[in-house]
């Protein structure tokens, strides 16, 4: 009985201190003004070497993509010290795990900025990881550079895209399929913002561009049950698959798709998120034959990519396939690099002051900084996956293609954002 | 003591196809002292399910003028009809006296509940002090003896007042000295209640039934007082070839099926 | 009509897959009322089993023949060990069990993720499991028939051995009453645990099945756990035919909901509908009627 | 043990027998340790951590308000409320709703952003306008989930479902809410959830005066809250809910309707985790489908298993430790961390049935045997 006055008087100490507690919080900023008291901690750049921070997924399902990104990130930071650093500065490179959990990418993300005050974060693989980090790279202002090809529609002044946006990877997809002839198309996507953001341009511009879009359909991440939609496919009377699932999806849904009687040669389909890796995984035995869409492939010719597979291999086993989100990732710090050094200065604003332009010959060609969008002009590649399991080029862009997040250089796109 | 006491007519329980209750009448006199005995099967554990409201039946049940079937069983609990069963089930993390004290508390208003227990209330004492447990009141009942156990459990029931009790086998795995003190004690609170008693201990039986009902594969043999009912020579074919008084079955939940 | 036809089949097969994931807990949730979370990671272990084999052995079809068998004894150890080392002397604490299975299942995952690596692994379906028969205009995918032949299959048997077999007459003993098996001279620990080993066992035989359909990866099992319990929920716990039934049930009904609404639609729906159902018929399907054990 | 029989009548009446004076240092042992908890929670926290390090830890109390609620349903009354993520998802969705409508009216727009993005019309949903009102959203943050789990709970408990039934329904309940937030990207921004949250009621959340305010409110909250409980606890309301627990038939012949009794606890820790999901909005800046399935909703009841399920403090404090471990040994050894996670289960649950909470009890009753004079002194 003693408890409930005594839990009372607890309660009204709590309240108290509650009240004074919220009397301060009135000296907070108000949203909207712009009188925050928020600095963002300076990124500790005193020493002979600075922290770069490394943020991707090591445990969690995203784990299995995640992780060789990551190992991509740890391949470029070695690279940039045995060429004798950043500024004359070593980087020490500072993983945090997100856990393939958004709000823990958040939390992260701030650990790297406030605790180890590192000069730029290299990550994120999921839109939904990079949408958890945002607000926090911006409240900070410390710099993001994000490696996977993503649905546009976004740009944020401390994040650098170093994937694909919409228009270096699905537009010339689409483009690629209307030469064909293939202009049926029937969508397959995993239940989440990147395809059906995607999906929503693939209409536009196949109303513009006399195709058709003969069905849509989305599984929950992470579903293995795909007989309906194989279904519903076949019955479509499809020229071509336009397929943005995701993981594991993907496996069962070509394992479906080969015993329903479907293959390349019937109805191709046309993937945007599965690279080698991938393949690797789901079997060739399923895959042989259909079409991918990105920047880069471990195939892909020239010096650069000769020496980053031999590179990479060399680090991570000689069976490791190299694959578009971790070349990107490789590129990423490499580009950021040389923003430095351009800038002679590891602060933000000049860095982004010095990005416009910037070049680095990565190993899917020669790219680009495209300083006000902060995206990087890449070169899209349209691969057949072969028996052996790598993809080989069939047709590419030609040049690198501008960055356009809004598609605002396109008319069939206007309303869409 | 007011009321009809219990009666039952025609009471009818299936499992199945299986009927386990087949036509049962009873008449028990507020007051009584009733044993219910027969052979493993008679259906006796049955019979006190039916009227408690744990499986469904057919026919009727009374007491206190009130039909019970059909009603679930904290509806049939709140007209003051308690019950006790062959394995003792006390809540055994709390202690004595908090047993005892859920069990005063069915009717208590939501503020009652939401407060903490000031006190002993004078149900629960004088029941504390009629099955002898005062001294124990704050002890788990876990750690109980068998038979306190079963006293407590009559003293739940003894709390809140119940009119009519039906125990199960309350003596079975007590001691010589624990059967006779439970004797008394049903004795004492029979006399403004009525108590059934589901037995199979004959002495025990003897000793203090006032009235019993054989029954035999689901309907009553025999009834009357014990001599009575000793006399009768169903009863002693019914029971010819079994030890007369077998002993509690080591299994006990599933010797009746 | 052969849209009917085709999601009929559909429907028919996602059910095997579903009886087949299930068919386990009805031993050892059904029969034992034990709830084991770590059964996920022996439908993974089977399909690792397949994977391992096939290294080693070439020929995809004789090595899924092997991997049967196989993955029956490697699952079904792996159960008995767990068995032996954890859920006997949880018996008595069923939710406990059910976080405790959670935890080994979680170890079970990154256990296959240090020994295989985080990405899927893939393995080579022989050529007359990747194909498809065509009836009247129906698409029977030669996977689809082999998993609903397989499915079938292993109810028979299990119908069997617990029907015929001296260790079917123990384990149903013990599930009855396990003081009076006692009693009567059954080693029911040995019982328990034998009942555990075919239960699990039968989980990496779904797990053998599931490499044809689906991915092989660390975190495979966690995508057929719930579903699995489920159907055995909605089956009722005492009979096998309940959840033979529901899962095929369970399967057309998603794949008609599938093919007229969405899959998230489909699997909200289905999800609620059970909910719904145990409202009706908490027990499931099919229960035992017997008398209060009270 | 002596036996005692039934003698009643032969003995003398007693007098009203009244509950003993506790010895000085119990009476103010629980007040105390609540006194020191609040010092330490609002006085010493706020000066001794940095902004980061206070931030973070209002993440973990939220997770404790969580453990508050599971302690009440799971510890004491048996329940095993494997879809907490359901509650918590519905408080948090409720708050950031509102934060999302307030941020949109600052900048004077009329749709949150991710709509403005992914939405199909320029029409706000019509179950979005509601939440626009602040005094709605936050009583929404608690009663939606109240009502969801009164609903669902007075059916459930009626039809006698428990267990291992009740534990795999929530978990079904879980995965199909998650599902269905996914599916709608439009109206609840998908799997990205709700994010970019600006302002908490007028304050920006980027301020780190306003983000320790937070903490604050977090922190008190949790404190009330663990008094309320512990109230619960030992009120003849809980040593009922523990009979339920023992053995529901009993109390059923006893004349109470053991569903209600359950459907209070879980109503009540419904409760709880919305108001967790409410506050870890503005703590962290961020609700998603991801905190709601199956998964995390097991994990809400990790950290009650690890402390002590049935000890208030037990729960809260392991809620706590798990959810810090989680954070500093998962980046520098994800593979580790798994397995603890993994054998704290195992150990937690399977031998130690009363978590950490229970070593301590151990502990005192070892010392008690060597003191026998503390033991029952009435």
């Amino acid at each position: 009985m003693s408890g409930l006055s005594i839990s009372r008087r607890g309660l009204l100490t709590g309240l108290s201190v509650l009240g004074t507690s919220a009397a301060l919080g009135a000296c907070g900023a108000k949203t909207g003004s712009d009188t925050s008291s928020a600095s963002g901690a300076k990124a500790d750049t005193s020493g002979d070497t600075v922290k770069v921070g490394l943020l991707n997924s090591l445990s969690g399902t995203m784990a299995i993509s995640e992780v060789t990104v990551h190992n991509a990130l740890l391949l470029a930071v070695k690279e940039i010290n045995a060429a004798g650093g950043v500024l004359g500065k070593k980087l020490k490179p500072v993983s945090q795990d997100g856990a393939s959990d958004w709000p823990t990418f958040a939390e992260k993300a701030q650990t790297l900025i406030t605790e180890d005050r590192v000069v730029a974060t290299f990550g994120c693989w999921t839109s939904a990881s990079r949408k958890a980090v945002k607000p926090v790279f911006e409240r900070n202002k410390s710099l993001l550079f994000y490696p996977v090809q993503y649905e546009g529609l976004e740009q944020s002044p401390y994040i650098f895209y170093v994937g694909a946006t919409t228009n270096q990877q699905i537009v010339p997809a689409l483009d690629y399929l209307k030469k064909q002839g293939l202009t049926r198309l029937y969508l397959v996507g995993s239940d989440y913002v990147f395809p059906r953001t995607a999906n929503k341009e693939i209409r536009a511009y196949a109303k513009a561009n006399g195709m058709e879009v003969v069905g849509e359909d989305y599984a929950p991440l992470g579903s293995t049950e795909f007989s309906t939609i194989v279904n519903k496919v076949k019955d479509a009377g499809a020229d071509a698959v336009f397929n943005t699932l995701n993981g594991d999806s993907n496996v069962a849904f070509f394992k479906e798709y080969k015993s329903a009687g479907l293959g390349a040669k019937s109805l191709p389909v046309l993937s945007v998120s599965i690279a080698e890796e991938e393949v690797k995984s789901i079997g060739t035995q399923y895959l042989e034959g259909q079409l991918t869409a990105w920047n880069y492939y471990q195939t892909t010719p020239g010096a650069a990519n000769a020496a980053f597979v031999k590179a990479y291999q060399a680090a991570y086993g000689k069976d490791k396939p190299t694959s578009d989100p971790m070349e990107a990732a490789y590129t990423s710090v490499h580009l950021w690099a040389a923003m430095v050094e351009k800038a002679g200065s590891f602060d933000v604003d000049d860095v982004k002051a010095a990005a416009d332009g910037i070049t680095f010959d990565a190993p899917e060609g020669k790219v680009t900084v495209d300083g006000a969008t902060q995206h990087v002009h890449k070169t899209a590649r349209i691969g057949k996956v072969g028996a052996d399991g790598l993809i080989t080029e069939v047709w590419n862009s030609g040049a690198p293609i501008k960055p356009d997040p809004y598609l605002k250089g396109y008319d069939w796109a206007a309303g869409l954002s | 003591m007011s009321g009809e006491g219990l009666t039952v007519r025609d009471l009818r329980v299936t499992f199945d196809g299986f009927t386990a209750v087949d036509g049962v009448d009873l008449d028990i006199l507020p007051g009584d002292l009733r044993f219910l005995i027969g052979p493993n099967g008679a259906g006796k554990t049955t019979l006190v399910d039916a009227v408690t409201g744990l499986v469904r039946a057919g026919g009727s049940v009374r007491f206190g003028g009130e039909e019970l079937l059909g009603r679930p069983v904290h509806r049939v609990a709140r007209l003051g009809i308690g019950r006790t069963f062959q394995t003792a089930t006390v809540f055994e993390e709390l202690t004595v006296l908090q047993n005892l004290d859920i069990a005063a508390g069915a009717g208590r208003g939501p503020l009652t509940m939401l407060r903490r227990r000031k006190g002993v209330p004078e149900e629960v004492a004088r029941a504390l002090e009629t099955t002898g447990l005062t001294d124990l009141r704050d002890r788990p009942a876990g750690v109980l003896a068998h038979g306190q156990k079963q006293w407590l459990e009559i003293g739940m029931l003894l709390v809140k007042d119940v009119r009519l009790l039906l125990l199960d086998e309350p003596v079975a795995g007590m001691s010589h000295d624990e059967r006779e003190a439970t004797g008394e004690l049903l004795r004492r609170i029979s006399g403004d209640r009525t108590v059934v008693v589901i037995e199979h201990d004959m002495d025990f039986m003897r000793s203090f039934a006032r009235s019993v009902s054989v029954l035999h594969a689901g309907k009553v043999l025999s009834e009357g007082s014990v001599t009575e009912v000793q006399a009768d020579a169903r009863v002693q074919e019914v029971y010819l070839g079994r030890a007369s008084e077998p002993e509690p079955a080591a299994v006990p939940v599933a010797e009746e099926a | 009509m052969t849209v009917v036809l085709n999601q009929s089949f559909t429907g028919i097969s996602i059910g095997a897959v579903l009886l087949l994931i299930a068919l386990g807990l009805t031993l050892t949730f059904g029969q034992m009322g034990v709830i084991n979370m770590a059964h996920g990671e022996f439908i993974m272990a089977g399909a690792y089993t397949t994977y391992v084999l096939q290294q080693s052995v070439s020929g995809a079809g004789v090595s899924l023949l092997v991997a049967l068998p196989l993955a029956f004894l490697v699952a079904g150890a792996m159960g008995a060990l767990l068995e032996w080392l954890l859920i006997r002397r949880l018996y008595t604490r069923p939710l406990d069990t059910l976080l405790v299975t959670w935890g080994v299942s979680l170890m079970l995952q990154q256990l296959a993720r240090d020994v295989f690596g985080a990405p899927n692994v893939q393995t080579t379906a022989p050529d007359l499991l990747t194909g498809h028969i065509t009836v009247g205009g129906v698409t029977l995918a030669g996977n689809r028939l082999f998993i609903l032949g397989l499915a079938l299959l292993c109810v028979l048997a299990l119908t069997l051995i617990l029907r015929l077999t001296p260790l079917g007459r123990r384990i149903r003993a013990v599930v009855q009453n396990r003081d009076l098996a006692e009693v009567s001279g059954i080693a029911t620990g040995r019982v328990d645990r034998t009942t555990f080993f075919i239960g699990s066992g039968l989980a990496g035989v779904a797990g053998v099945a599931l490499t044809l359909v689906g991915p092989i990866g660390p975190t495979m099992g966690t995508n057929y756990i719930v579903d699995a319990f489920l159907v055995v929920v909605v089956g009722g716990i005492a009979q096998l035919k309940g959840s033979v039934i529901t899962a095929f049930a369970l399967g057309v009904l998603q794949s008609v909901l599938e093919y007229s609404t969405t899959v998230s639609v489909a699997k909200v729906v289905v999800l609620v509908a059970i909910v719904v159902f145990l409202q009706w018929r908490p027990q499931g399907l099919y229960t035992l009627r017997t008398r209060s054990l009270a | 043990m002596t036996t005692t029989t039934p003698l009643a009548g032969k003995t003398a009446t007693k007098p009203p027998v009244t509950e003993p004076p506790a010895p000085f240092l119990e009476r103010f042992r629980v007040p105390g340790a609540f006194l020191l908890g609040a010092l330490l929670l609002l006085g010493i926290a706020p000066l001794v951590l940095s902004d980061f390090r206070l931030s973070l830890l209002a993440k973990y109390l939220c997770y404790a308000i969580v453990a508050v609620g599971v302690s009440l349903a799971w510890g004491r009354g048996g329940l095993l409320v494997l879809g907490q993520g359901v509650f918590f998802g519905l408080g948090g969705y409720a708050m950031a709703m509102h934060l999302k409508l307030a941020d949109a009216a600052v900048t004077g727009q009329t749709l949150p952003d991710f709509m403005q993005l992914y939405g199909t019309g320029d029409a706000l949903p019509w179950w979005w306008k509601p939440f626009a009102d602040p005094v709605f959203a936050l009583a929404a943050t608690v009663l939606l989930p109240m009502a969801v789990a009164a609903l669902l709970g007075f059916f459930v408990f009626r039809r006698r479902v428990k267990g291992a039934y009740f534990a795999i329904l929530s978990q079904a309940l879980a995965a199909a809410f998650a599902i269905w937030l996914v599916g709608q990207q439009a109206n609840t921004g998908g799997t990205n959830g709700l994010t970019d949250i600006q302002g908490f009621f007028g304050y920006a959340l980027d301020d780190p005066v306003n983000q320790r305010m937070v903490y604050v409110v977090v922190a008190a909250v949790l404190l009330v809250l663990m008094a309320a409980a512990r109230q619960l606890f030992v009120s003849r309301y809980g040593e009922l809910l523990v009979a339920v627990r023992d053995s529901e038939e009993r109390v059923r012949f006893l004349g109470y309707d053991p569903a209600n009794v359950k459907l209070v606890a879980y109503v009540v820790a419904a409760g709880m985790a919305g108001l967790a999901g409410a506050l870890f909005v503005p703590a962290v800046g961020i609700i998603s489908p991801a905190l709601i399935g199956v998964v995390p909703s097991i994990g809400f009841v990790i950290g009650a298993a690890v402390g002590g399920r049935a000890s208030l403090l037990g729960a809260v404090l392991g809620a706590i430790a798990v959810a810090w471990t989680q954070s500093t040994l998962s980046d520098a050894y994800p593979a580790a961390w798994t397995y603890l996670q993994g054998l704290l289960f195992v150990v937690a649950v399977g031998f130690l049935p009363g978590g950490l909470a229970s070593l301590v009890t151990v502990l005192r009753r070892k010392r008690r045997t060597h003191n026998p004079a503390t033991e029952g002194a009435a």
